[in-house]
């Protein structure tokens, strides 16, 4: 390639490539790298494909269980058994950095990907969830990219027909410059159907299909490389543009296509592109793959064979077509009107050989750069852990005027601003709509129900990221039991700053070893995930980020619960001690700026028995509502069991043993393991005792009545509010925040 | 009698009208591919939602040159049933099978919530299984579902009946609260002069099974099997 | 050759996107902009010199498929071959 | 005065609206169409004449609001007060 820039020491540390990992990939090929091949080396070996600094912290993660089809790693996305022959595939990506520079194509993108990992499995993508995170609304900048993403995300997930039926929003100053887009994808399959990217069968045709390779998102991949070539001088968009429609007819294409049994193996290009899914499947499939450039579809001229295997170009596919189907695997695309080409062939060498023209660019064993990335062991360096919320230090407040401050907090308040602008009907499988602890969605294909929720407090992370890890999976779980499913597993998307920062490195640790812990406790086995490092602005690391997103399973529809109360006269139980931890509250944090404190404890053996509890009393029809209580405690959950129908409660503490005698402990502390349930009138003697004799705490709190939420403490102290006015609190919040 | 469901590329609720029709009312459906250019052998037609080829440029406006559509242009003139539902609307007024065009939400986002409708009239192979002042339970989903017209054609709408479903608050008033887009009196669906293609951005497929939400859309299909029958 | 069209609402159509760029702009300190209408611009690059059968055909085509009539209108401008599009590049 | 604003996706980025565009307007017998970029066109109105800090500001209202530099580009064009909007009416 007599254009290529020479290799020198400067050119590989552009590349980001270190010198040791120079002489490793010298030592790989026997010989210097060319220029196409240092590219290629970069984006493989960069922690996004390659997880060099993540891997020995993954593999923590419990992967196994008796439901698991398809383990972490083994494929695009892992695959659970959810009974009948059926399975689901599910994953959580992020996309925060292209949201950063472009909210709108940033996040349609993002949504693009996954939904593409997922049908790339031989899954029909089912539904979506998303879970963001920005500055506070107070900023015009914040506010742009808040209404950017929703936008964007809405846009994809509209036009391509997956509806987006849950999430979660908070917002924080540590989000600032470096706002979190995560999306999570679901889809369902028979068994026999799983599809793998694997390149098997020497001899079979390799295709390429889907939209034109462009250069797109090269800026993205390793490095910007802007003056490599007379044509690339102009500005290359780090940010890719995606084509909803594009994707759907491939979706619908590689679905019928797998259905037809041409196919061998299939693999989404997504980040870095050509490179990589030759290299996976190559890889995977223990052969070899060879490509010519020369016959990829493109949209630009004068692309170099550099720029084409970087491309992230997005709505593309590779297919291993079974040798003598390719008449049939072109009908097909042709179908579907989606641009393909026959672009080479599988081999037996253990080789990922690309030409151009003929001409031989890249010649790389494909295992050693699919697989054989360096580990890298980071440096960690503790923090230490804040004391527990001495109650002396908070001061009298304001109680009648804190519920609706807390309510109003753009992370607590409603989210129907954001999910109204998701088509989250289409498919027509709403059980519970967004809106409840989680959402339930039946797949009519399957006849199942499902459960999904995606959970994280980041701010229990940054003070405890141990405690915080756990934390995000319990609430999870806990969301899930509160709708009356049992969960089956869990994807996670591990958001952290920069990794050679050894504090920042020591969080991820640590909530790599809490999430793990707990997914051991509610045996929920991992099935991927992804890692996102580097989210930094100029005024340091985001707070840790390992959201958590969880399925579960409900076995009959009489078992769907929802967060609302039902009727007056019912009886509200809390399910769970009354607590008393104030540390990492959303109270001091809203009511006084106080981001400190240590977090809540969570003992999972008593969390797990309590969601046992709540299951059995739900199958057992005795249970009409269930909300867990997260941020703002207690309080809050009372408040908003009470929006769907508009009904108030009246509730006292004051007979009822273990609750605090500071009102604002009592009312908004964030101790774990706790649910406020109702049960009708007749069967709350036969609830509760049901409930004692399982060994779990309970109390009886009151009953669902009128229009005003009253309260009276242990301190003998009587709160009211008129339901409409917290209502109005909570709804109002985030479009005026949006629209004035 | 038979139902045909336009599978246009993008669309995206082709599946939800299908296990509709054929799931919870027993009818007999099939899909028909955009490239197709007959409809013959069906009975009523079904226009389902979706992005028909991206929605670019404007919601329908390319899926009108497709070549099923001039079948179904044929089949209309026909005097066969249409029924065109959130996308397919909007595919209806582009073809100028039905008067009048629908333009970006006034509240410029995309709606998805449930709506209620009140049903203008009885008297339509659509609403024939209901009674005027009926209020139904219907979910709407989309970005352009402001119906607009100009003040001649929404006279001859009103003069001719045309107007079959109005937005409503739960007792049947057509409040502004109750407008989730902004369309011009608070329509949600028209049917055309000679009263067999109906358009309407409520999605009755959204409508027709219990265990999702409400039943109220079956009303409608039930309207078209009674005309078939 | 080339052709610029430019598709506007009708005057009599309210434009609620045209709306709201004038608030946002009102909010960023240009209090004196009056109205704001938010139409679609479509830059056509054509195989061949100017001629009259293609500027009909465009007609045609800006018409029936670029915009809607009942909503919308059109402006066709036909640029040649070597003048400079006026409306590309800073 | 009169200012327009053009918005078009930069040349190298994916305009999926223009390639769907250009397939329809091949579709309806344009076949020498090479390429369609579709874009925004803004028409703004703003009291008072013609003057530079205006100019200045639309700039910079163009710049940070209505295009987005990562993927598109801007082209204001001022029209003054007399002159009539080349794009403007049929
Ligand atoms: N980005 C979003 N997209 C869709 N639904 C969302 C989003 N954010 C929040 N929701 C929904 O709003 C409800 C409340 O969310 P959240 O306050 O996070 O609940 P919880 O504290 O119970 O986890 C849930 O039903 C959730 O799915
Ligand atoms: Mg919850």
């Amino acid at each position: 390639m007599t254009n290529d820039p020479a290799i020198t020491p400067e050119l590989i540390e552009k590349h980001g490539i270190t010198p040791d990992e120079y002489r490793r990939i010298q030592e790989i090929l026997g010989r210097d790298p060319n220029f196409t091949e240092l590219g290629v080396f970069s984006v493989m070996w960069s922690e996004h494909c390659s997880y060099k600094n993540s891997k020995p912290e993954l593999r923590k993660f419990p992967v196994s269980g008796s439901r698991v089809l398809v383990k972490a790693g083994e494929e695009n996305a892992g695959v659970i058994d959810i009974g009948d022959g059926w399975g689901v595939a599910f994953k959580m990506e992020s996309h925060n950095h292209p949201s950063a520079v472009e909210p709108f194509q940033g996040a349609a993108t993002g949504v693009g990907g996954i939904i593409r990992d997922i049908f790339t499995m031989g899954a029909r993508p089912v539904f979506s969830l998303n879970s963001l995170r920005f500055g506070p609304l107070t900023e015009a900048r914040n506010r742009q990219l808040f209404s950017g993403v929703v936008s964007g995300i809405s846009h994809y997930g509209n036009c391509i027909g997956v509806p987006t039926i849950g999430g979660e929003v908070y917002f924080d100053e540590s989000y600032n410059g470096n706002p979190l887009v995560n999306v999570f994808c679901l889809g369902v399959l028979r068994h026999e159907q799983i599809a793998r990217g694997a390149a098997h069968g020497v001899g079979n045709p390799v295709f390429y299909v889907g939209a034109e390779t462009g250069r797109d998102g090269l800026a993205g991949a390793a490095f910007a490389s802007r003056d490599l070539t007379e044509e690339s001088k102009q500005d290359r968009p780090a940010v890719q543009v995606g084509d909803p429609f594009k994707e759907k007819l491939l979706l619908e294409a590689c679905l019928e296509l797998l259905a037809s049994g041409c196919v061998a193996g299939i693999q989404d290009m997504g980040a870095a592109g050509l490179t990589c899914s030759t290299c996976e499947t190559a890889s995977r499939g223990g052969t070899g793959v060879e490509i010519d450039l020369a016959l990829v579809p493109k949209r630009e001229t004068g692309m170099t064979p550099y720029e084409i295997l970087l491309s992230e170009s997005q709505e593309r596919m590779l297919i291993i077509v079974k040798l003598g189907e390719e008449e049939a695997v072109k009908r097909i695309f042709e179908k579907w009107d989606l641009p393909y080409a026959h672009v080479g062939y599988v081999r037996d060498d253990g080789m990922m050989r690309v030409k151009n023209d003929g001409e031989t660019v890249v010649e790389i064993p494909a295992s050693k750069l699919a697989d054989d990335a360096p580990i890298y062991h980071r440096e960690t360096r503790p923090r230490l852990l804040p004391d527990p919320i001495d109650p002396e230090t908070i001061p009298p407040t304001d109680i009648l005027d804190a519920l609706p401050t807390l309510l109003s907090h753009p992370s607590i308040a409603s989210k129907q601003w954001v999910w109204r602008q998701y088509d989250h009907m289409v498919r027509n499988g709403n059980v519970v709509r967004p809106g409840s602890d989680a959402a339930v969605f039946l797949i009519r294909e399957a006849n199942k129900l499902i459960a999904a929720t995606s959970d994280c407090n980041a701010i229990y992370c940054a003070l405890d990221p141990r405690e915080g890890g756990k934390i995000a999976v319990a609430e999870a779980a806990r969301n899930l039991a509160c709708s009356g499913a049992i969960p089956l597993a869990v994807t996670d998307n591990l958001n952290f700053g920069n990794p050679h920062n050894p504090e920042n490195f020591w969080q991820l640790q640590q909530c790599v070893e809490g999430l793990a812990e707990a997914c051991r406790a509610f045996d929920t086995p991992v099935t991927g995930g992804n890692v996102s490092l580097y989210n930094q602005s100029p005024a340091g690391a985001i707070d840790p980020t390992p959201t958590v997103g969880m399925v579960g399973i409900i076995e009959s529809e009489k078992h769907v619960t929802t967060q609302f109360f039902k009727d007056e006269g019912d009886v509200i139980l809390l399910l769970g001690k009354p607590g008393n931890e104030m540390g990492g509250s959303h109270f001091l944090n809203v009511i006084y700026g106080r981001k400190e404190g240590l977090p809540p404890r969570v003992d999972l053996v008593e969390e797990k028995a309590i969601h046992d509890a709540l299951r059995a009393l739900i199958r057992m029809g005795l249970v009409k509502s269930a909300h867990d209580c997260s941020e703002g405690g207690l309080a809050v959950a009372l408040a908003e069991a009470g929006f769907e129908r508009k009904l108030g409660a009246a509730v006292s503490f004051a007979d009822v043993p273990d609750f605090n005698k500071w009102d604002e402990i009592a009312l908004f502390n964030e101790s774990q393991g706790r649910v406020v349930l109702t049960v009708g009138k007749a069967n709350s003697a036969a609830a509760q005792s049901l409930l004692e004799w399982r060994g779990v705490p309970v109390y009886r709190l009151g009953t669902v009545a009128g229009d005003t939420l009253k309260i009276t403490t242990a301190t003998g102290k009587t709160y009211e509010w008129p339901v409409a006015d917290l209502y109005a609190a909570w709804s109002e919040s985030i479009p005026a925040a949006m629209e004035p | 009698m038979k139902f045909a469901v336009i599978r246009f590329p993008g669309s995206n609720c082709d599946q939800d009208c299908f296990q509709a029709l054929s799931e919870s009312m027993n009818a007999d459906v099939e899909y028909v591919w955009h490239k197709e250019h007959s409809v013959d052998g069906f009975d009523a037609i079904v226009l389902p939602g979706g992005f028909s080829y991206g929605d670019y440029l404007r919601c329908g406006a390319i899926a009108r040159f497709s070549p099923v559509m001039s079948a179904v242009k044929e089949a209309a003139s026909a005097g066969k049933l249409v029924i065109g539902i959130c996308n397919g609307f909007q595919i209806l007024c582009e073809s100028g099978l039905l008067p009048g065009a629908l333009v970006r939400n006034q509240g410029l986002h995309f709606v998805c919530a449930d709506t209620t409708i009140r049903v203008e009239t009885a008297h339509s192979p659509f609403t024939n299984a209901l009674t005027a002042g009926a209020v139904l339970k219907i979910p709407v989903a989309h970005g352009e579902g402001c119906y607009t017209a100009d003040a001649e054609t929404l006279e001859s709408l009103n003069k001719n009946d045309q107007v079959l479903v109005r937005y409503s608050d739960p007792n049947g008033l057509t409040t502004p609260e109750a407008n989730p887009n902004g369309s011009l009196e608070n329509i949600a669906g028209i049917v055309n002069r000679e009263r067999n293609v109906f358009g309407l951005m409520p999605h009755p497929d959204r409508a027709a099974d219990k265990r999702t939400g409400s039943e109220d859309g079956k009303l409608i299909f039930e309207s078209m099997l009674n005309w078939l029958k | 050759m080339k052709a610029n069209v430019v598709v506007l609402p009708k005057a009599t159509v309210l434009d609620p996107q045209g709306v709201a760029v004038k608030n946002a702009v009102h909010h960023l300190g240009l209090e004196t902009v009056k109205s704001v209408r938010v139409g679609k611009f479509l830059e056509i690059e054509i195989d061949g010199p100017e001629n009259e059968a293609t500027e009909a055909k465009l007609h045609e085509i800006a018409r029936d498929l670029l915009s809607n009539p009942v909503i919308e209108d059109y402006k066709l401008e036909i640029l040649g071959d070597e003048k400079q599009s006026l409306t590309r590049g800073k």
